[in-house]
């Protein structure tokens, strides 16, 4: 088929990835530092939506011009999903630092259950109409057949993260004191840095990045509800897999490498099997690169 | 400078300090045999504020560290380097390096010690842009004593540095030790199962059986103790 | 710590968690009237809540760290040692025996085929717990061996007839020749890569199920499963239903004699081995790959007859009942219960399936309780209810 | 030890005496079960009946109940899960209910159906559509307050041919049972209509997004998009579709005839065709109804409201016309009896289906349905 | 008389990392060799090859389990560990690998894994045949953990163990196995000189008892030149010396590159 054709399909699979991508961020910090499948992290990204939504809605009903309610509930999207994870790691996992790693994964699994059906009560289990945020940018206009505005505020805010969260990781001072913590937690409280902080400030971070996640993607497709962390969640965590769990750029690459996967095959084979495929397609890759595209190769000493 | 006053503390359900009382002095080395089993990893981990203290006091400069944070202890001057190294085998040497700078702020000072470490360790300069994981045992070592010593500290608790390296190597390491000691002033405790090697270099040494401490005297004196001669000199 | 940290730690609690309730819990906005409804009661729950809430939690806390400090045999629990005392066992199992066979005469239908859920689940826990629980495999797709069963017998009985009991060792079977073709390449992964790989064998599993419509009949499903038939005699109803109680219970009983055999024998030591130190085990003559698939195999065995009882029970299924949640459920039975503990999974699966039935009466607030019942229990018994004791063997001069 | 001792005994006894509680309440009431997904991923589809059947039950009860007896209602959760259906099915027949409304999938449904048949429960859905739930005849105890899936498919294949006067269609469905099914009948009626179907593909539900179906659609240039299933996924393929500038038609089922649609899709859902029941909006019952949610819910009704309302409604009058609870009496009145509901004046075919509920295809146009003559 | 194992010019590389270098070494039956080097010479790496967790990428290594001058020539590059241990190589860890969760008893009856072979179908009836076998293992394991002095922790998990215990629950592990010849890596590391002295009586214990030649990697050069009657040095994955104790001790390069000036003297 033509190559328009092959470049929307490029930039569908591009857009979708950048939202498993945000999403799976989370997953590879988390498990980075303390190598837990945080089955809960989808709900972070539910959790991020619904609190732009109602933040959203209210500011707007109070009469307060577009940019700032965009701003505003932006702001605290991200505030509360920070929050709601901290407060995760601090119910849910901590106590159990020194448990067996199957424990802390039901308690992941409980905390995900117990989220979703907070929400659930709490708010409605219809589906709710969110509002598009992200205007249609007029000097974006030829392009819009192949990428919409939405879709490139995507991209770009994904781009953005990445950046800030290669500097944080690689320059800041949080971000050295992570990368010791992921690696040796107790060399790294030996040498000053405080562990349980270090941790909390992943889970914050990771957070920040799903809340985002969440609140493009609500804005992009219009509507949300309790239960849409559960597939974007399962998802993010096979691209961070797939790319290597704990590694940052494999976190994106898997999210890419799953979106154009999923893009491409529905676009020139058929959606009926579009996950059988991605699914087949990260046992094959696992195979042959069993620790995921991007992971370390886990060489044990003998 | 730093004390132990009938210190306890569990590994799990099994006590593994038992009424431990210690003193270490400014400017000395002292050193802490026995063996495996004994609790001498223990007592480093409790200094350090890993291994939680369940009754007792520890007290450096007068000052009660034991419901300190560890991150709070290293603050106060006292680093370790554990059994087993624990280099970050992702980082490169001066990666690893710079994690031991991570309470520092004095630009100045860090690459004083720096250069410090490369004039002690030429190895480590060679090998600056290697990643940790990749170093030998012996290199693994230095940079373990060298990461320790960019925290800057007044006491350094070393744990085994001498454990499965070759003899050369292990000589080396002592030397090393000595003149960190001398030439920095810092307080030095050092634990060992290579008892010969560590009461020769040491001010004053501890013995330890079971989590109690049975003897205590002057590196020398012990070395020359019948029981100590027998236990663990294997003479 | 004084009383006053301890109030002042409880409020600090409480106001965090209004905080962070705040746009969830008390704002409710109304897109068709465009007003907003302010629960400002909810946000005094939460405060009140969580204040008390959060002073439990601590002493809880404190009380479990104290517990660690208690010497070890003392920690096995009062059913840990009914279970080791010899004396109790003739007693005991005479007690089951009796409990069981009268169980659907006391109770409603109901009650039986609730009942009859749980013990399929049972046996699904008990199967799982062989992959995980002793050789430590972690498996997330359990669920799809499930669904292999069932379909064995729902497809042979449309097709050529086939007969619940034939269907039964034919469904066991496949599904362990499914295990061994999932364990295959599985062979060099570890942990949550093995996770996720056999969670994606799962779902392409009823992804398939779900599309290919001329194999499966898709997401409408196959109806009409003929129940377990009894030398061709016609039952009622409620006849039905205990028989397929009791055909669920023979089948836990031998799940159980299978498994306890299985445990203390020469494979079952080999994966409990594997799952110490696979180098040290290697190193000891023990093969892998063979091991591992075995162990595979027999897990999904049980699996595979467990989904032949399954479909001649419920008589209908579709891929909705083989989802992803399935295996989450069965994985929790079994680490609920217990890893590797035969009473313990049994007591898992028991619970978490019967549980949210007779939660029913707390209608929409039992899938959160159900999910803090997950967290609590990790926490406070991270080894499960019941927690495995070894065999210990003896050497008679 | 005594402590663990005691606190499994605790556990044990509360789950015991949980298991009596339900069975415990016995009285003279007439007894309605009402059986749907109400928690898990599709409780938007299963709630609004228990709030219709509640609406309903209270103004009868008010106004002296049916032949003179209370009416009671037993909630169960299946969350629309085949074997969860069974069970609750059991439940309800143990609890000793004497009609179901419900269940709302047609899988768990199915699964349902043989224990009420067994026990001679008559049982109206409001929303399971496979057509062979009735059409097969395997189950006299079924009714239902909607039209089949196969009714939807040759109204939309017609309407398609004869008013939108197309030639190529691509059929969209979410897997499920209710959307494939529907995209299979379309298929077929289309097909043999003589419509060239160019594109026939499942979509998954909850996806992040559907912009990969969303272009393949474009590059095959159909000149209508049918879809089989919910609106949720309806409204972010239509939404997709506006923002990249794709003006095709887009109709779908009764699964998006759902004012959620409306409110979720905004201003993109301008323009869709979705088939449905006969307009209702005008019908003083219907608009009675939606009052009603509208003060004790302070919300809008959800999917299925009106017809759980009705089969609330209707089977209530058949036993009031029946004069007992009896099965046969009950079919019968069912079957005989004309009952007003907000879906209009029906009764029962003798298959189960309802009649008097006439279909139509609305258009969306100013954010409302609108009935198309 | 054949030598029971023989490894010729073997080469190991990592990528680009050549961790053995072209090594020879040989084995007589029922001697006692050394394997000595500095950290990272590759001498772990050497066994990791000879025992099957690598395939060495060059060269070969043959076994004759009986070491008769008749006996058959066996080669085993890149068989699978537990296809080598079967064929009589057992082996212990330099970092302890035990079972954790299990006892005393069950870790040395994994063992007898290689020597036994119940299936699934005997776990499962447990007929004649796997009770008596069952019953030999539980036995045979037994009388190993007298002779190497572990008989009163049989019942203890293996974790509880003293250090100097566990090293020695892991030579009985491996001669579970039945070898004809036994790969000890760092047997002394971490033991006090008491537990040294006794590991070297041990050693020839088993040496003597058993017939079982003994390969050793270790620092402690007193029990090294006490107990070996070959030492052969590598660095750098090149081997730089070969020969007796006394040869060794002597051998300036070996000096130069190991040992050190104190310890040679």
């Amino acid at each position: 088929m033509d190559f328009e054709y092959f470049t929307q399909l490029f930039f569908g699979g591009l857009t979708r990835g950048s939202i498993y991508a945000l999403i799976a961020l989370g997953y590879t910090m988390v498990y980075g530092i303390i190598e837990l499948i945080n089955f809960a992290h989808g709900e972070i990204y539910m959790i991020g939506a619904f609190t732009g939504l109602i933040v959203s809605t209210v500011l707007t009903m109070m009469g307060m011009p577009t940019l700032a309610v965009v701003v505003l509930a932006g702001m605290a999207a991200i505030i509360y999903s920070c929050a709601y994870g901290y407060t995760m790691e601090k119910i849910a996992y901590k106590p159990l630092r020194n448990a067996p790693r199957l424990s802390v994964l039901i308690s992941a699994i409980g905390m995900s259950l117990f989220l979703q059906n907070y929400v659930l009560l709490a708010q409605t289990s219809d589906f709710l109409p969110f509002p598009s945020l992200v205007p249609e940018f007029e000097f974006w206009e030829p392009y819009s057949h192949i990428l919409t505005s939405p879709e490139l505020m995507i991209l770009s805010t994904t781009v953005v993260v990445m950046i800030l969260l290669t500097i944080l990781i690689k320059f800041t001072r949080i971000g050295k004191a992570m990368r010791a913590t992921s690696q040796d937690k107790m060399m790294a409280a030996l040498l000053g840095i405080n562990v349980d902080q270090v941790i909390s400030a992943t889970f914050v971070v990771g957070s920040a990045t799903a809340a985002i996640g969440g609140v493009l993607i609500a804005s992009h497709i219009g509507q949300i509800n309790f239960y849409m962390g559960f597939i974007a969640g399962i998802k993010a965590f096979v691209a961070a897999v797939l790319g290597g769990i704990g590694s940052i750029p494999g976190a994106v690459l898997g999210a890419l490498v799953l979106g154009w996967t999923e893009s491409f095959f529905t676009g020139y084979i058929s959606s009926d099997y579009e996950d059988v495929f991605a699914f087949i397609f990260l046992v094959v890759i696992l195979i042959f690169r069993p620790s995921g595209i991007l992971g370390r190769s886990q060489i044990q000493k003998v | 400078m730093l004390k132990l006053k009938n210190v306890q503390a569990f590994y799990g359900n099994i006590q593994a300090l038992k009424n431990i009382s210690m003193d270490v002095k400014e400017g000395e080395i002292i050193t802490l045999i026995g063996a495996n089993g004994a609790g001498k990893s223990t007592t480093l981990m409790t200094i350090c504020g890993i291994v939680p203290i369940r009754s007792g006091e520890i007290l450096f400069e007068g000052q009660t560290i034991n419901k300190m944070p560890p991150n709070k202890i290293v603050a106060l001057g006292i680093n370790q380097v554990p059994e087993g190294r624990h280099i970050f085998p992702y980082l490169t040497v001066m990666e690893n390096l710079d994690m031991g700078t991570f309470l520092r702020n004095d630009k100045d000072g860090i690459k004083q010690d720096l250069d410090y470490i490369f004039t002690l360790f030429p190895r480590l300069a060679e090998r600056r842009n290697q990643a940790g994981g990749t170093l030998s045992g012996g290199e693994q070592q230095m940079l373990a004593i060298s990461r320790a010593i960019m925290t800057r500290p007044r006491l350094l608790l070393l744990d085994e540095p001498s454990l499965g390296l070759a003899p050369i190597i292990t000589h080396q390491i002592f030397d090393i030790i000595k003149k960190i000691n001398k030439d920095n002033k810092t307080t030095i405790f050092l634990v060992e199962q290579n008892a010969n090697l560590a009461l020769n270099v040491a001010d004053r040494g501890y013995v330890m059986e079971n989590g109690v401490i049975t003897m205590t005297d002057t590196g020398k004196n012990l070395l020359a103790n019948e029981d100590v001669k027998k236990a663990y000199l294997g003479i | 710590m004084t009383a006053k940290q301890e109030l002042k730690k409880s409020i600090i609690a409480s106001v965090w968690f209004m905080f962070l309730t705040f746009p969830i819990m008390v704002i409710k906005v109304n897109t068709v009237t465009h007003t907003i409804d302010w629960r400002w009661h909810n946000m005094a729950l939460v405060g009140i809540g969580s204040f008390f809430l959060s002073m439990l939690w601590r002493y809880l806390l404190k009380k479990k760290e104290e517990g660690g400090k208690k010497d070890k045999k003392a920690g096995l629990s009062f059913i840990q040692r009914l279970l080791q005392e010899k004396q109790f066992a003739l007693p005991g199992i005479l007690i089951i025996t009796l409990i069981t066979i009268l169980f659907p005469h006391i109770f409603s239908m109901y009650q039986t085929n609730i009942m009859t859920s749980a013990l399929i689940f049972v046996v699904l826990g008990l199967g799982l717990n062989i992959v995980i629980g002793l050789a430590g495999l972690l498996v997330l797709g359990y669920a799809a061996f499930f669904a292999v069963g069932a379909y064995s017998y729902a497809l042979l009985n449309l097709h050529y007839g086939v007969g619940f009991w034939i269907a039964l060792p034919i469904g066991g079977i496949l599904a362990a020749l499914f295990g061994i073709l999932l364990g295959y390449p599985v062979l060099r992964l570890r942990g949550d890569y093995l996770a996720i790989v056999t969670l994606g064998f799962g779902e392409i599993i009823r992804l398939v199920l779900e599309n290919w419509n001329e194999f499966s009949f898709g997401p409408s499903g196959i109806k009409n499963i003929p129940k377990p038939g009894f030398f061709g005699i016609e039952m009622s109803m409620q006849t039905t239903t205990i028989y397929v109680f009791y055909i669920v219970v023979l089948l836990v009983v031998f799940t159980i004699f299978v498994i306890n055999r299985l445990k203390n024998s020469r494979i079952g030591r080999a994966w409990v081995a594997l799952k110490d130190d696979e180098i040290a085990s290697q190193a000891m003559g023990i093969d892998k790959a063979k091991t591992k698939l075995r162990a595979f195999a027999l897990g999904a065995t049980w699996a595979g007859m467990a989904g032949v009882v399954f479909a001649a029970k419920t008589t209908f299924i579709n891929p909705a009942s083989f989802t992803l949640w399935e295996s989450v459920i069965i994985l929790c039975t079994v680490v609920l219960g217990g890893m590797g503990s035969i009473a313990g999974v049994i007591a898992g699966a028991l619970l978490l399936i019967l549980l949210p039935e007779y939660m029913r009466d707390f209608g929409e607030f039992r899938m959160i309780t159900f999910g803090a019942v997950l967290i609590l229990m990790m926490i406070f018994r991270p080894g499960g209810m019941i927690e495995d004791v070894r065999k210990t063997y003896k050497f008679e001069k | 030890m005594k402590k663990r001792c005691k606190w499994l005994a605790v556990i044990t006894v509360s789950l015991f005496t949980l298991a009596f509680v339900g069975s415990a309440i016995a009285g003279d009431t007439i007894k309605l079960g009402i059986a749907g997904a109400h928690s898990g991923d599709l409780a938007s589809y299963g709630l609004p009946t228990v709030n219709a059947a509640k609406l309903v039950v209270k103004k009868i009860n008010e106004s002296g109940g049916v032949l003179g007896k209370q009416v009671e209602l037993l909630i169960e959760d299946d969350v629309c899960k085949p074997e969860v259906a069974g069970n609750t099915a059991t439940k309800l027949v143990s609890d000793g209910v004497n009609v179901v409304i419900g269940h709302i999938c047609s899988g768990a449904t199915k699964s349902a159906l043989g224990i009420y048949k067994n026990s001679n429960i008559i049982t109206i859905s409001p929303s399971a559509t496979s057509p062979d739930l009735t059409l097969s005849g395997e189950y006299p105890n079924f009714f239902r307050t909607i039209a089949h899936d196969a009714v939807q498919a040759q109204v939309q294949a017609k309407y398609a041919l004869e008013v939108l006067k197309v030639k190529t269609v691509a059929i969209l469905h979410d897997k499920g049972d209710y959307g494939k099914g529907q995209a299979e009948l379309a298929q077929k009626y289309f097909t043999e209509a003589g419509v060239k179907v160019v594109l026939f593909e499942g979509v998954t539900p909850g996806a992040v997004d559907y912009s990969a179906i969303v272009t393949k659609v474009k590059s095959k240039k159909p000149e209508l998009v049918i879809w089989g299933g919910y609106h949720p996924e309806a409204s972010k393929i239509v939404t997709l579709m506006r923002k990249k500038k794709m003006k095709t038609t887009f109709m779908g089922g009764d699964g998006i005839k759902d004012d959620t649609f409306i409110k979720v899709g905004g201003q993109f859902t301008e323009g869709v065709y979705a088939t449905g029941p006969r307009d209702i909006s005008k019908n003083a019952l219907a608009i009675q109804a939606k009052k009603e949610h509208q003060d004790a819910y302070g919300s809008d009704p959800g999917a299925f409201y009106d017809n759980a309302y009705s089969a609330t409604l209707a089977i209530l009058n058949a036993i009031q016309k029946a004069g007992s609870t009896d099965y046969a009496a009950v079919v019968k009145a069912l079957q005989t009896e004309d009952v007003e509901t907000p879906l209009g004046k029906i009764k029962f075919d003798t298959k189960g289906d309802a009649t008097g509920i006439g279909f139509s295809v609305y258009k969306i146009e100013k954010g409302a349905f609108v009935e198309q003559k | 008389m054949k030598p029971i194992l023989e490894v010729k010019s073997m080469t190991m590389d990592f990528g680009g990392l050549r961790a053995i270098d072209s090594v020879d070494l040989s084995i007589d039956k029922g001697q006692i060799v050394a394997l000595i080097g500095p950290n990272g010479a590759g001498k772990t790496t050497f066994f990791n090859c000879i025992t099957g967790i690598y395939t060495p990428t060059a060269g070969d290594i043959y076994i004759s389990s009986n070491g008769a001058a008749d006996g058959k020539n066996e080669r085993i590059n890149g068989l699978k560990p537990n296809v080598v241990t079967r064929k009589g190589l057992a082996r212990t860890f330099q970092n302890i690998r035990l079972f954790t969760s299990m006892t005393v008893l069950e870790n040395v009856m994994i063992g007898c894994h290689a020597i036994t072979k119940a299936g699934i179908m005997g776990a499962i009836f447990r007929g004649a045949s796997t009770k008596s076998e069952e019953k030999l293992i539980v036995e045979k394991s037994y009388l190993i953990l007298e002779k190497i002095g572990l008989s009163k922790y049989v019942d203890e998990l293996a974790v509880n163990l003293p250090y100097g215990a566990q090293r020695r629950l892991e030579i009985a592990r491996a001669l579970a196995t039945d070898p004809f010849l036994l790969l000890l890596d760092e047997p002394a590391a971490g033991m006090n000189p008491q537990e040294t002295m006794e590991l070297d009586e041990l050693i020839l214990k088993i040496r003597n008892s058993e017939g079982i030649s003994i390969l050793l990697i270790e620092h402690d050069m007193k029990l090294v030149m006490s107990l070996s009657e070959k030492i052969y040095v590598v660095d750098y994955g090149k081997k730089i010396a070969e020969g007796t104790p006394e040869e060794i001790r002597h051998n300036p390069v070996v000096i130069k590159a190991y040992l050190g000036e104190e310890v040679a003297s």
